[in-house]
């Protein structure tokens, strides 16, 4: 197989530029005339004062089903009588008649965003492009007085979400960054990756497993394909399968979700490949257990003492059972190296393993194994995105200081 | 016997069964362990099929195929074939010849949760935690509640641990900012660590022991309820002792 | 192998021996561990018992069976000593789960005092929007509430007569599993400044103890631990969270104990070399 | 073909649901809400890789009179029992006697395998918790704090509480951050080398 990207860089460029074009080119300002609310006094004497000015507009960034209700606060909420107690919106598609309750707000709040369902059988169905009416009342206790009804406005989709530029920026960057150290390591520029004491015990724990002719067996931990750190721990495993097809010790992969499993036969099955031995890999030595958390634990549990294991290596995504595992491991005797995403379960792993990778060298590990440049570029890219962060966070933090809020507001997210 | 009864003591059985695994592996608990393995595979399967499969995939085409047998209609719910294509193409796996034709399933799931991912992650990860680290550093963090608890403060010691505590305090946005800065030099690869550099990355580590000492000191109760659990079980429910 | 370097290398059997007496023994052998009691807990058990016949007080049992363990010996503790008193209460359930549990509740510990709703109790129930509903009561407990649970109007009971809102409670004690704390400390406390004071699962509890220096809650139990030091204040007969935290309590020693003789072991059996 | 396709699809994919991160129209969002269904669909198809494999590892232990294949027994035993009573959707319903094996078998055996971690936190932490360096002392100290919170010190529990609430609260929190952005950086980094076909270990070799 060559290692040729498939798609040349210059072309994902491109993309990435035009979509920053078209989010660019966007006109976003959509405004609607506001209806002039006269306020309608209640016939009753306690009643407060109607809210006013009540406008209905687009609700910015969605899908096209929801409005955003905004009045001026009635003049008793808070001052004057004093008396409000919340704000009823109301809505209906004729400026006349059939106006009902859609959403309730506490008092001192202007703002309502009237969020409809998408389906058409939903009871709760806000079409787009439909015109809507709004009224707005002010409620007291047993009482209330409601606003004149607003201008019409009419729900619909837009082309990006303002709200996530931030994030939308975040991924360009840190897109180039992969893409530029990648475009180097291809044209064979070193690139220097520090020593991380838990990866290269690996190669040790192997050798280690041969001289004692015993299985070394590997877990992918709980988590699916979806989980990218059980990605990366299949791309450890088809590192370490290489070098065990190579000191040919068998190898033990108990799996807890079907496609990890298929996904972790072909891992390792290319590992055998790799190391020029694929007439030695046994289908049988990647299986399924079952996915129920302490059912496949206990099964572990069981084979580390029967097959008497020389080595065990975690990677990936780990829940509760992880010091279950590794205690078992322990009384086991053997060696055990540890990686995981998961902040709760790395200290249960430093406690009760010989070596652990804590959450990002997980993902360096993965690169750093195989020591294929292309890989190797992400890790560069990886260590730009903190110089990025450490700048930010200097950066931030003196604005800060300062009083300059607008820093914090570069890496505001509305959703 | 009710079948409550027998349940309770099958139960109680099966948990010392796995009791037994503490002092060494044994007859006793590799029968509960297999048993544990078969019924659980069993159950996930089952309820797997019946939540999932079902309602998902079945009970959506039939939708599909009753409209065009009605309304003669080609409605949008034959969209969930394409569930089904690439369900099919996994289970190719099992035909050597083919088997490579479930690598379009494995693409296709990897592929589509890979740029899932990257956008949450992105945000949740990386944007978000910088924005919740951007503070200023002021010391107004809530002191302490020395005042507010009236600590007795009688003896040198007394007055030192409050002092103490009361810096604690007081540098809070200090001590966060700085043990998020060097925790992410610690995971800096492309520098091996030496010098100043390594010094912060040194720092990083001891913020990292602290967290994980914090998170095992406080896991402790949780695992500590759960077998206090069990023995309720036992001496309660099973044996009726109290 | 000398005694320090077996100190160092029992057997981990003996440390799971050690580990399930500590468990089981406790809940056979009656016997009580101190509990010591923080100020936090303590000035909420103060303000329960500085109240006279006839005050009335605001419960809040916002949370649901799951969290059941810690927080409703706190609630039962706290009903038992206002019933005990005289004290009048009114009592909320904003979590949408809790209602019918904190029914049975206020049935259950109304009856061992023989205490009437309507009378010396009022059981007002659920309302969607907790944050909306809580400052709602702010103005009239009757916006949110015309009846109470049972549907009996609050203008047609005895102890309701002339209580119109949070002025005419002396505190609200709030016991929260979740967000709906924060709308009691913003809202009841900060807009209607009624005395607020939480009761809170255990690992909520450090989110919340900044809110009491600046006097927005005037008391905070969390957790087990926090339900035990309100049990052993209130010294009733039945006490569960203290049975549960004397398991906790041997269970951590026992820890520690074996943590410390392994370092133990280490320092001399280094020394000797 | 056996490559482009596959590498065709996970590029496709992974971009199309990207983008319909940041593009919020409706259109986009229903091939992103169905391919979730879809991989629910294809991953309950994968299940049965995964019964298949399972039955066939234990079945050849069966075969070969391997040591233990009692045990193998009793596993295929369980499963075909609950394969057996889980036949139709009434099944699931409480009182069943699938549901009840669930509750009488499983749950008491998931439970007790929960709690066995009571037993070896307390293990864990007398093996692995000695003052040998500054670091493992920091990570004694800390886990030595927090734990004395549920014991009993007089007074001197009040300023242990003040303090394991500051480290739960601050440094705890700032190393958290530390994690979470590293691994978020690693993630996304993952996740941007499978969509473009760099990171491709997962699919195996011919």
């Amino acid at each position: 197989m060559k290692e040729k990207l498939v798609f040349g860089n210059k072309v994902l460029l491109i993309f990435f530029l035009l979509l920053l074009f078209l989010f660019l080119g966007i006109n976003i300002t959509f405004a609607q005339e506001a209806g002039e609310a006269k306020a309608s006094v209640d016939s009753l004497a306690q009643a407060p004062a109607p809210p006013t000015n009540v406008v209905a507009r687009d609700a910015p960034n969605d899908n096209g089903h929801a409005l955003v209700v905004t009045w001026t606060l009635s003049p008793d909420d808070g001052a004057g009588k004093n008396n409000v107690v919340s704000y009823e919106i109301l809505r209906s598609d004729n400026p006349d008649t059939g106006f009902v309750v859609k959403g309730v707000v506490a008092l001192g709040i202007s703002q309502y965003e009237d969020k409809g369902a998408k389906e058409k059988g939903d009871k709760n169905y806000l079409p787009s492009h439909k015109d809507f009416y709004y009224r707005v009342r002010a409620r007291a206790d047993g009482i209330f007085s409601e606003s004149v009804v607003s201008a019409p406005a009419y729900a619909y989709g837009q082309w990006f979400h303002f709200g996530k530029s931030p994030i939308f920026i975040g991924s360009v960057i840190f897109t180039f960054f992969v893409v530029l150290f990648i475009n180097m390591a291809k044209k064979g520029k070193e690139l220097y990756v520090r020593p991380i004491a838990g990866i290269d015990a690996v190669d040790e724990a192997i050798g280690r497993a041969t001289e004692m002719g015993r299985p070394i067996l590997y877990i992918v931990g709980l988590g699916s394909a979806a989980d990218l750190g059980t990605i990366a721990s299949l791309t450890i495993l088809n590192r370490v399968a290489k070098k065990v097809a190579e000191y040919q010790t068998p190898i033990l992969v108990p799996c807890a979700d079907p496609i990890v499993m298929t996904v972790a036969q072909e891992s390792v099955k290319a590992g055998y490949y790799d190391a020029g031995r694929p007439d030695a890999y046994k289908e049988d030595s990647v299986w399924y257990i079952t996915s129920m958390q302490f059912a496949y634990v206990s099964a572990v549990n069981g084979l580390m003492l029967r097959e008497r294991t020389a080595t065990n290596i975690y990677m990936g995504v780990f829940y509760a059972e992880s010091l279950l595992l590794a205690e078992t491991g322990n009384v086991a005797g053997s060696i055990q190296i540890s990686g995981t995403d998961q902040v709760a379960q790395i200290p249960f792993f430093v406690a009760a393993t010989d070596y652990t990778l804590i959450g990002e060298e997980l993902y360096a590990a993965s690169a750093y194994l195989g020591k294929e440049p292309l890989l190797l570029g992400a890790i560069k890219a990886q260590d730009w995105g903190k110089i990025l962060i450490m700048i930010s966070l200097v950066l931030g933090v003196l604005a800060a200081s300062f009083h300059f809020d607008f820093f914090v507001k570069l890496f505001q997210v509305k959703m | 016997m009710s079948s409550e009864v027998i349940g309770i003591w099958i139960g109680a059985i099966l948990t010392l069964g796995i009791f037994s695994f503490l002092y060494k592996d044994n007859p006793f608990y590799k029968f509960s362990e297999a048993l544990f393995v078969g019924i659980s595979a069993g159950y996930w399967f089952v309820v797997t099929f019946w939540q999932y499969f079902v309602p998902k995939f079945w009970d959506n085409l039939s939708l599909a195929y009753s409209e065009l047998l009605t309304k003669g209609r080609v409605d949008y719910h034959w969209i969930y074939l394409v569930g089904g294509f690439f369900g099919v193409l996994m289970l190719l796996r099992l035909v050597p010849k083919i088997g490579w034709l479930s690598r379009w399933s494995l693409a296709f799931i990897v592929g589509t949760t890979a740029g899932l991912q990257f956008t949450r992650y992105l945000e949740s990860n990386g944007i978000l935690q910088v924005k919740g680290t951007i503070m200023p550093l002021d010391l107004t963090y809530p002191k302490p509640f020395i005042a507010h608890t009236g600590f007795i403060i009688t003896d040198i010691l007394g007055t030192i641990w409050c002092n103490l505590l009361n810096i604690l305090y007081t540098y809070s946005h200090w001590v966060l900012v700085v043990g998020t800065f060097c925790g992410l030099i610690y995971f800096f690869f492309s520098k091996e660590h030496k010098g100043v550099f390594g010094g912060a990355a040194r720092v990083g580590v001891w913020f990292l022991m602290i967290t994980f000492g914090a998170l095992f000191g406080y896991t402790v109760m949780s695992r500590m309820s759960l077998l206090i659990g069990r023995m309720d079980y036992l001496f309660g429910i099973w044996l009726g002792l109290y | 192998m000398s005694f320090y370097e077996k100190m160092m290398t029992l057997d981990r059997r003996w440390v799971y021996l050690c580990v399930g007496i500590a468990v089981a023994v406790p809940l056979f052998v009656p016997f009580t561990v101190p509990v010591s009691v923080t100020p936090e807990v303590r000035s909420v058990y103060d303000f329960v018992e500085s109240l006279k016949e006839g005050d009335r007080l605001f419960i809040a049992i916002d949370y649901d069976p799951t969290v059941m363990a810690e927080l409703q010996p706190m609630s039962l503790t706290i009903m038992r000593q206002c019933f005990a008193k005289g004290v009048k209460l009114i009592i909320s359930a904003l979590h949408q789960n809790g209602p019918g549990m904190a029914e049975q509740l206020v049935s259950l510990v109304s009856k061992e005092f023989d205490k009437k709703s309507g009378v010396d109790y009022c059981y007002l129930g659920y309302k969607p929007y907790p944050g909306l509903t809580i400052l709602a009561m702010g103005q009239n407990f009757r916006i949110p509430f015309p009846q109470d649970y049972y549907g009996v109007s609050l203008d047609s009971m005895p102890m309701m007569q002339g209580v119109r809102n949070y002025d005419q409670v002396k505190a609200i004690i709030a016991m929260e599993a979740g967000w709906v704390a924060d709308s009691w400390i913003r809202d009841a406390n900060g807009r209607y400044k009624v005395p607020v004071a939480l009761g809170v699962t255990g690992v909520m509890a450090a989110d919340y103890f900044q809110y009491l220096p600046s006097k927005q809650i005037f008391g905070l139990m969390g957790g087990l631990k926090g339900a035990a030091e309100y049990e052993s204040l209130a010294k009733q007969k039945e006490r569960q969270a203290t049975g549960r935290m004397k398991v906790q309590t041997i269970a951590h020693i026992m820890v520690i104990i074996f943590i410390v003789i392994g370092n133990v072991g280490f320092f001399m059996s280094k020394r000797k070399k | 073909m056996r490559w482009q396709i596959p590498l065709l699809i996970v590029l496709l994919c992974g971009v199309v649901v990207a983008v319909q991160y940041f593009v919020p129209l409706e259109e986009l969002e229903f091939i992103y809400e169905n391919a979730l269904d879809w991989i629910i669909i294809t991953g309950v198809f994968a299940m049965m890789l995964g019964l298949w494999s399972l039955f066939r590892v234990s079945i050849s232990k069966v075969q070969n009179k391997a040591p233990g294949w009692g045990y193998n027994l009793i596993t295929l035993a369980g499963l075909f029992g609950m394969l057996f009573l889980g036949y139709r959707v009434e099944s699931l319903a409480e009182g069943s006697l699938f549901m009840k094996l669930f509750r009488y078998v499983y749950i008491p055996i998931q439970a007790t395998m929960f709690s066995l971690l009571a037993f070896y936190v307390a293990s864990a932490a007398y093996r692995a918790f000695r003052a040998r360096t500054v670091v493992s002392t920091i990570l004694l100290a800390t886990a030595l704090i927090i734990m004395l919170r549920m014991i009993p010190l007089g007074f001197l529990s009040n300023w242990n509480q003040v303090l394991a609430n500051w480290i739960l609260t601050v440094p705890n929190m700032a190393a958290k951050r530390a994690i979470a952005m590293g691994v978020g950086l690693g993630m996304i980094a993952t996740a941007l080398k499978i969509v473009l076909g760099i990171e491709r270990a997962y699919m195996g070799r011919d």
